[in-house]
């Protein structure tokens, strides 16, 4: 049982390395007067072996982004500006040169080449993302004849075997078709297939949303598992933000296109900075503790076709002030977090806190709820939550306007 | 799959115009079928002369257009344009007969077999399959020929003859689409609130298929125009019937095609050949309307816009590119 | 403690919230078995779907049932609505057994209904949301209702479920709504007939993650303000925790166990629901959680044989594989109502795994401290 | 396999019911049917044996209903599909004449239709550039327009006037042909001379609604997953092409035998146009003769040679899509 250890990642084997960088990427559905807009200068570094989380509701923009940095996006999805810049080490040598491709300049010869090998992605559908007239080896072997132009028959199908058995699945389900397997299966046989030519970076879109929660946990735990062993760095999207934060390294959380905070897991669970990240946090009902009710974030996500000027969360935030209506919120560091000597307000390190929020520009004083201290004053390194300052920590959490209220049915049943 | 009929109400709809005739094929198409509709209706009326009717009994040469014949005469005499202006009303009456009854035939069939399910589905459609499979205008050119000649003249009963061996495409269509149909959640629901099953089918399932309705009544039609004026042609149809095929059976008779009597045979192809692009433009544009991803693409060398492939997203940068 | 099992091994346990009084919707031994085809020549095969449930829903509570993907919860909802009809088993309204013909299934209609997942598929979209909420009323009014009076009580539904201005959206057709809209239309045609018992089919799964909890406090204020009894099928136990005063967790068709909605989560008796609650995520975890009974739920054309859950259950012991455990009181319980099926329960048999004998203790138990911070939810 | 034998379950079913309705069909026709054939028929002199003959075949004698069928599956059963009224030959043996050039004209074309239209279909489907789906529109006009005046437009175009091809039968004869029938060069190539045109009718009449379904599929599978993960993985261009085009081709395969009836019936037209030498002209000379008995044993053989295409074309689906292995 010590392989469940690995689900929540130790940070201090996380390499500080970059692997990804992408600067200000725009991407557009539709071309001329039509077009809108479905991510906005999105920026973001993911490191060597780190798992980077992607939250955000559906139409927020989080699985164009990832598209989009690898090419992959659809029709009628076009780049329209920023960077995405890959470095690349060669396999097997930690030292080894570092060449840099630049992703986003590569043609269809390059990309090809690099992608998969260097840049491996996981469907969230694996029962559509396996081809359904060809057997499970055939869709195995057929990037390793690709890529691995030297390897015989023979290996390429002991490789497969080996990629099979990584992921807990017997060697004679080689033969299977796709809708002979448990959706579970599916999912392990596209996981193995992404680490075929073990890639750098693994961009997973909601790998296990189709699942149980039980193989969730299963897969999840393997997945864990293979990145310690392998060392490759993971972009996990989700909109289950709870998920994410047992799982991530760090994660931006996407509203309406844009990134609108970025930080630890820790950081983000313990005080985040933007208020739609509170907001979303407040919405997974806890498994512990007395029952309350929660509000949740009222209204619906915006469309892409009207966007609210501004700050696109002001018509949903309950913080939001006239200032919120009119002038875009720079991603940056909230004032309170900035250290002394370093007022890097619009160029932010890449591993420091950003929020894209008026309340944190050090006008004002920041609600109480966005403003919690981290990291914590008493010292307790991975376990707020069990720790004994936590309700110091959830007086101010509480969100000002809504009182708390117990559960009505809470009454009779305790 | 399940092409979804969206609300015809459209709230800031752009222009005026109606969404279906923005599309010009369904435009063009609707336009020449106007135009021949109004020929069957009015044509008859408007000839010159009637169809029987012979300017000499003792030429027996065809004489090209001229300003008395627009479209000249053929052997016996007969005023040509009278007859094309005459013989539309026949075949479209036929055909609309035809796909009219074929298509509610195929309704009663496909949506049963749909959502009833279970044993009734399974004899539906071996039956669907099996007039599937028979050759109809092979059948239809036996019984035409067995019938008793003044039948072979009643065009509703040519119409309903034609439709019962032309509804099993549409059977076989409309019971898929039901099928799907029936597994939507909204028919659950139908039937939790308590809507009766008549209710449902009307109701709920009918207003999502209206398109592939429209398409295989289109389909039909266009098989029974072929199918009508391949009968007549053959000489099957009683030849006192002035129409189009009846009109190409006496030029194929008397070898029009090879004594380059053109405007003998000509003109009465033509019309068929245009009723069938016509009803064959409406059929696409409905196909496109109802799935617009299978438009066709306009982008022809002119175009400036990015190019789209699989797995290759283009980038426009804001400098070079003509985002507003 | 001796004398639980003969205490509380009654020959039918009635599951869910405990009220005085006749429930609104009482299942009795519901059973579903539904024929598969075989080929030309073979045998037909039987999918034992659900098996043999009893289920109280009382005026006023919600009972939430969790599962996992085919462990029969969607099939018991639609059986409690009659859109599926059990094998065996009966229904009882208000205490009135339920019969099935076409007058009486018409009735049943105006008294129970089903919200269902998938609010982009459960409304027509050729209908606009007027015509999705006047038909439930025409059909159940009882009398020709006028052209205002229609409008009126439309209008009336539209805003109890918090569509307001309701004047906005009673012309829109489905697509022009989001998914949290579109799922209140659904909920506010279930109000229309004016049921007493209220399914509710995983109704916010396929909802956006900020709004679901909007849909589900709007299923707190029906079941308060109307006295609704509500049934909430989800597969995410914290929801059910949230929502429900009572968890009914379902297995490969089976109840495994059931009660309290916070003692169940707190204090999970069955093996399985132990394994379900530490594969749920929860960012409040000390540590990784510790899955014990990996693997798949099984095959319902052939389950396995005693408990169906033992060829999975880490605990599992001889008598486990031979005998279907009787439904027992949770030691821990405070009433009798948090009940499991496991024979770890009944003190004759003792676990001869390593696993600790004491099961329910098994699971990190949350320390009293964490408690007091009520808006932190996650 | 148990998918395939549940397949030809129904086609026991529907061979049976097409016997029956060739049974039927002149009992159902308005009035005595013997009478109608003997008013129409153009022979001046029948024999004894032939009326009755006809009296077996077509009521109106003195058997029974159910007496008159049962001979009827008698003698269908040896194979016996009465006497040609016209020719004086069993038609067994007219059809046998007649069936190998049909079979040969309208299965060659619709290969080559199908083929090509598939292939066409994919590109159009792939590239969805302006070029090739500005010819779905002329491609709808072959569709579109009956099969007689597609055959006498060509014809007249490329036979008659362009003299490219011969304009009639299927291979020469009379006092001027060279060629001696059989397995010889010169034959075979005045065979394929005289079929070109033909062949060329049936394939343009069919090839459009390759194109487009094909078409219309490719783009549909385009958007599954499985493709874009192919792209993804990095395969050569046409391995990605070939994913999309082997899932999309088999809604294909289906409507190849949903279509294959009117393929068939059309191009028996076309044969008649042509004046070509196969079961399209028999009918066409026995409808002019009123020789019932050979236009109901071609109906009979056509509509078997239809449900065995059908049979072939869910053998080829079974054979390609191993999901319909599964289905009982």
């Amino acid at each position: 049982m010590t392989q469940t250890q690995t689900l929540n990642p130790s940070k201090a084997t996380t390499g500080r390395e970059v692997v990804l960088e992408i600067r200000g990427l725009d991407v557009d559905y539709g071309f001329g007067p039509d077009a809108v807009r479905a991510v906005s200068g999105a920026d973001l570094t993911l490191h060597r072996g780190e798992v980077l989380g992607l939250a955000g509701e559906s139409g927020s923009g989080k699985s164009t982004l990832a598209y989009a940095l690898t090419r992959l996006l659809r029709a009628p999805g076009v780049i329209t500006g920023g960077e995405v810049l890959f470095h690349s080490r060669p396999q097997g040598a930690d030292a080894g040169p570092v060449e840099t491709v630049d992703i986003l300049a590569a043609d269809a010869k390059e990309l090809g080449r690099m992608r998969w090998s260097e840049l491996a992605v996981v469907f969230q559908s694996a029962m559509h993302a396996l081809n359904p007239v060809a057997r499970i080896d055939a869709q195995l072997t057929d990037v390793l004849k690709a890529h691995r132009r030297h390897m015989s028959p023979a290996e390429r199908r002991e490789r497969a075997v080996e990629l099979l058995r990584m992921v807990g699945i017997s060697a004679d389900r080689l033969r299977s078709y796709p809708h002979e397997l448990s959706g579970g299966m599916r999912q392990r046989v596209m996981i193995a297939m992404s680490l075929a030519l073990e890639p750098q970076v693994v961009i997973m879109d909601e790998p296990t949303t189709a699942l149980d929660v039980v193989t969730q946990r299963e897969i999840l735990e393997e997945l864990m598992l293979l990145r310690e062993r392998l060392g490759f760095a993971v972009v996990f999207i989700t909109h289950d933000l709870s998920l994410l934060l047992e799982l991530a390294d760090s994660i931006a959380v996407m509203y309406a296109g844009r990134i609108v905070e970025r930080a630890s897991a820790a950081e983000l669970f313990r005080a985040p900075r933007h208020p739609y990240s509170l907001g979303l946090k407040g919405s997974f009902p806890s498994l512990h503790g007395e029952r309350v009710r929660m509000e949740g974030i009222p209204g619906a996500p915006p469309s892409l076709k009207s966007m609210p000027s501004g700050c696109a969360f002001h018509p949903r935030c309950k913080f939001a002030v006239d200032r919120c209506k009119v002038d875009l919120p720079p991603l940056a560091t909230p004032a309170m977090d900035r250290i002394d000597g370093l007022p890097d307000v619009s160029a932010p390190t890449p591993t420091q806190r950003v929020s894209s929020c008026w309340l944190h520009d050090g006008q004002q004083a920041a609600p109480d709820a966005l403003a919690l201290p981290f990291p914590t004053p008493v010292h307790l390194p991975d376990q707020v939550a069990t720790a004994p300052n936590g309700d110091t920590a959830s007086g101010a959490d509480r969100v000002p306007s809504s009182t708390t209220v117990t559960h009505p049915t809470l009454g009779s049943t305790s | 799959m399940s092409p979804v009929l969206r609300p015809r109400r459209r709230s800031g709809g752009s222009g005026s115009r109606p969404r279906w005739l923005r599309s010009p094929k369904v435009a063009a198409g609707s336009l020449i079928l106007l135009f021949f509709v109004l020929l069957a209706v009015f044509g008859p009326m408007a000839a010159p002369h009637s169809p029987e009717w012979q300017a000499s009994t003792l030429d027996n040469v065809p004489h090209p257009p001229s300003s008395q014949f627009w479209l000249g005469t053929d052997v016996q005499q007969h005023d040509l344009f009278s007859q094309l202006l005459a013989g539309g009303r026949d075949t479209l009456l036929i055909a609309f007969v035809g796909g009219l009854v074929a298509t509610a035939l195929s309704v009663v069939v496909g949506v049963s077999a749909g959502f009833l399910g279970g044993k009734a589905d399974e004899v539906l459609s071996i039956l669907t399959n099996i007039f599937l499979a028979l050759p109809g205008l092979l059948i239809l050119m036996v019984v035409m020929k067995m019938m008793p000649d003044g039948d072979t003249g009643n065009p509703l009963l040519i119409g309903a003859v034609i439709a019962l061996s032309a509804w099993a495409w549409g059977a076989r269509v409309l019971r898929a689409q039901t099928l799907a149909l029936r597994n939507q959640d909204y028919v659950d629901s139908a039937r939790v609130v308590g809507e009766g099953r008549v209710r449902i089918i009307l109701f709920e399932i009918l207003p999502n298929l209206l398109p592939i309705l429209a398409s295989s009544f289109i389909f039909t039609v266009i098989y029974g125009i072929g199918a009508y004026a391949s009968l007549a042609w053959l000489g099957l149809i009683n030849p006192t019937n002035a129409s189009w095929g009846t009109m190409l059976n006496t030029a194929q008779q008397f070898s029009a095609t090879t004594s380059g009597t053109w405007w003998w045979y000509g003109p009465p192809a033509l019309c068929i050949a245009f009723v069938g692009i016509a009803l064959a433009l409406l059929n696409f544009g409905i196909d496109e309307i109802v799935n617009p991803r299978m438009r066709s693409t306009r982008r022809g060398l002119r175009s400036k816009g990015p190019r789209f492939q699989l797995g290759l997203t283009p980038v426009v940068r804001a400098e070079e590119g003509t985002r507003p | 403690m001796t004398d639980i099992a003969d205490t509380v091994n009654v020959e039918r346990v009635v599951h869910g919230p405990d009220r005085p009084g006749t429930p609104a919707l009482e299942a009795r031994n519901l059973t579903k078995h539904f024929k598969v085809h075989g080929g030309l020549g073979r045998g037909a095969g039987v999918v034992h779907a659900v098996e043999d449930i009893s289920l109280a829903l009382p005026r006023g509570t919600v009972t939430a049932v969790v599962g996992e993907s085919g462990s029969g919860k969607s099939t018991l909802a639609r059986m409690l609505t009659q859109l599926i009809s059990p094998t065996s088993g009966e229904l009882l309204l208000d205490g009135e057994p339920v019969r099935g013909d076409a007058k009486s299934r018409r009735a049943y209609t105006s008294r129970v209904h089903l919200v269902l997942q998938d609010p982009f598929s459960s409304l027509n979209s050729v209908h606009t949301v007027r015509y999705h909420l006047e038909r439930p009323l025409k059909l159940h009014a009882g009398r020709r209702l006028g052209r205002e009076e229609l409008e009126r009580r439309v209008l009336d539904l539209l805003e109890r479920v918090s569509l307001t201005p309701a004047d906005n959206y009673i012309d829109k057709y489905p697509h022009e709504l989001s998914g949290g809209q579109r799922q209140r239309v659904a909920i506010a045609r279930g109000l229309a007939v004016e049921p007493e018992v209220l399914l509710a089919d995983e109704p916010v799964s396929m909802l956006d993650v900020s709004i679901r909890l909007g849909v589900l406090n709007l299923l707190d204020e029906l079941r308060e303000r109307e006295q609704l009894a509500i049934l909430y099928v989800t597969h995410d136990i914290a929801s059910a925790r949230y929502l429900a005063d009572s968890i009914v967790v379902m297995y490969a068709g089976e109840i495994v166990e059931s009660g309290d909605a916070v003692r169940i989560t707190d204090a999970p008796a069955h093996p399985y629901t132990q394994l379900l609650l530490s594969a749920a995520p929860d960012p409040e975890r000390a540590e990784p959680p510790v899955l014990r009974g990996r693997g798949a739920p099984p095959s319902l054309v052939s389950p396995p044989s005693g408990c169906r859950f033992h060829p999975r259950c880490p605990f599992a012991m001889p008598v486990c594989a031979e005998q279907a455990p009787p439904t027992l009181q949770a030691p821990d319980a405070e009433s009798a109502r948090h009940v499991a099926a496991c024979w770890l329960l009944d003190p004759e048999h003792t676990p001869t795994t390593s696993a600790e004998p004491d099961v329910p203790q098994t699971r990190h138990m949350p320390s009293p401290q964490r408690h007091e911070d009520p808006t932190d939810p996650a | 396999m148990r998918a395939l034998l549940r397949r030809l379950w129904f086609y026991l079913v529907a061979a049976f019911a097409a016997i029956t309705l060739n049974f039927f069909i002149p009992r159902m026709v308005p009035g005595s049917a013997l009478q109608n054939f003997l008013a129409k028929m153009n022979t001046a002199s029948l024999t004894p044996s032939q009326l009755q003959a006809l009296e077996a075949q077509y009521g109106g004698g003195h058997q029974g209903l159910v007496a008159q069928y049962l001979t009827y599956l008698g003698n269908l059963f040896h194979g016996n599909l009465g006497m040609s009224t016209s020719l004086s030959t069993p038609v067994s043996t007219v059809l046998g004449n007649d069936l190998p050039w049909t079979i040969g004209l309208v299965g060659s074309a619709t290969v080559i239709a199908f083929l090509v239209g598939t292939l066409i279909g994919v590109l159009a489907g792939w590239r969805r550039s302006g070029l090739l789906d500005s010819l779905l529109p002329a491609a709808t006009f072959f569709q579109a327009v009956p099969y007689f005046i597609l055959a006498s437009l060509l014809m007249l175009t490329l036979g008659f006037y362009g003299g490219m091809f011969p304009t009639g039968g299927a291979y020469d004869t009379g006092r001027f042909a060279t060629v001696t029938p059989g397995w010889n060069g010169p034959f075979m190539a005045n065979v394929i001379d005289h079929a070109a045109l033909p062949a060329a009718t049936v394939a343009l009449a069919s090839i459009a609604g390759w194109i487009i379904g094909m078409r219309n599929m490719m783009i549909t599978t385009m958007d599954e997953d499985y493709v874009l993960v192919a792209a993804a993985k990095g395969l050569p261009r046409w391995r990605v092409v070939a994913v999309a085009a082997r899932n999309a081709l088999l809604p294909s395969i289906s409507n190849f035998a949903l279509s294959i009836s009117l393929v068939v019936t059309g191009s028996i037209v076309t044969e008649i146009v042509f004046n070509y030498a196969g079961v399209g002209r028999e009918i066409f000379n026995a409808a002019q003769a009123a020789d019932y008995p050979v236009m109901q044993g071609i109906l009979l053989v056509v509509t078997f040679t239809v449900l065995g295409a059908n049979l072939l074309a869910d053998i080829v689906y079974v054979a390609l899509d191993p999901r319909a292995r599964k289905v009982a």
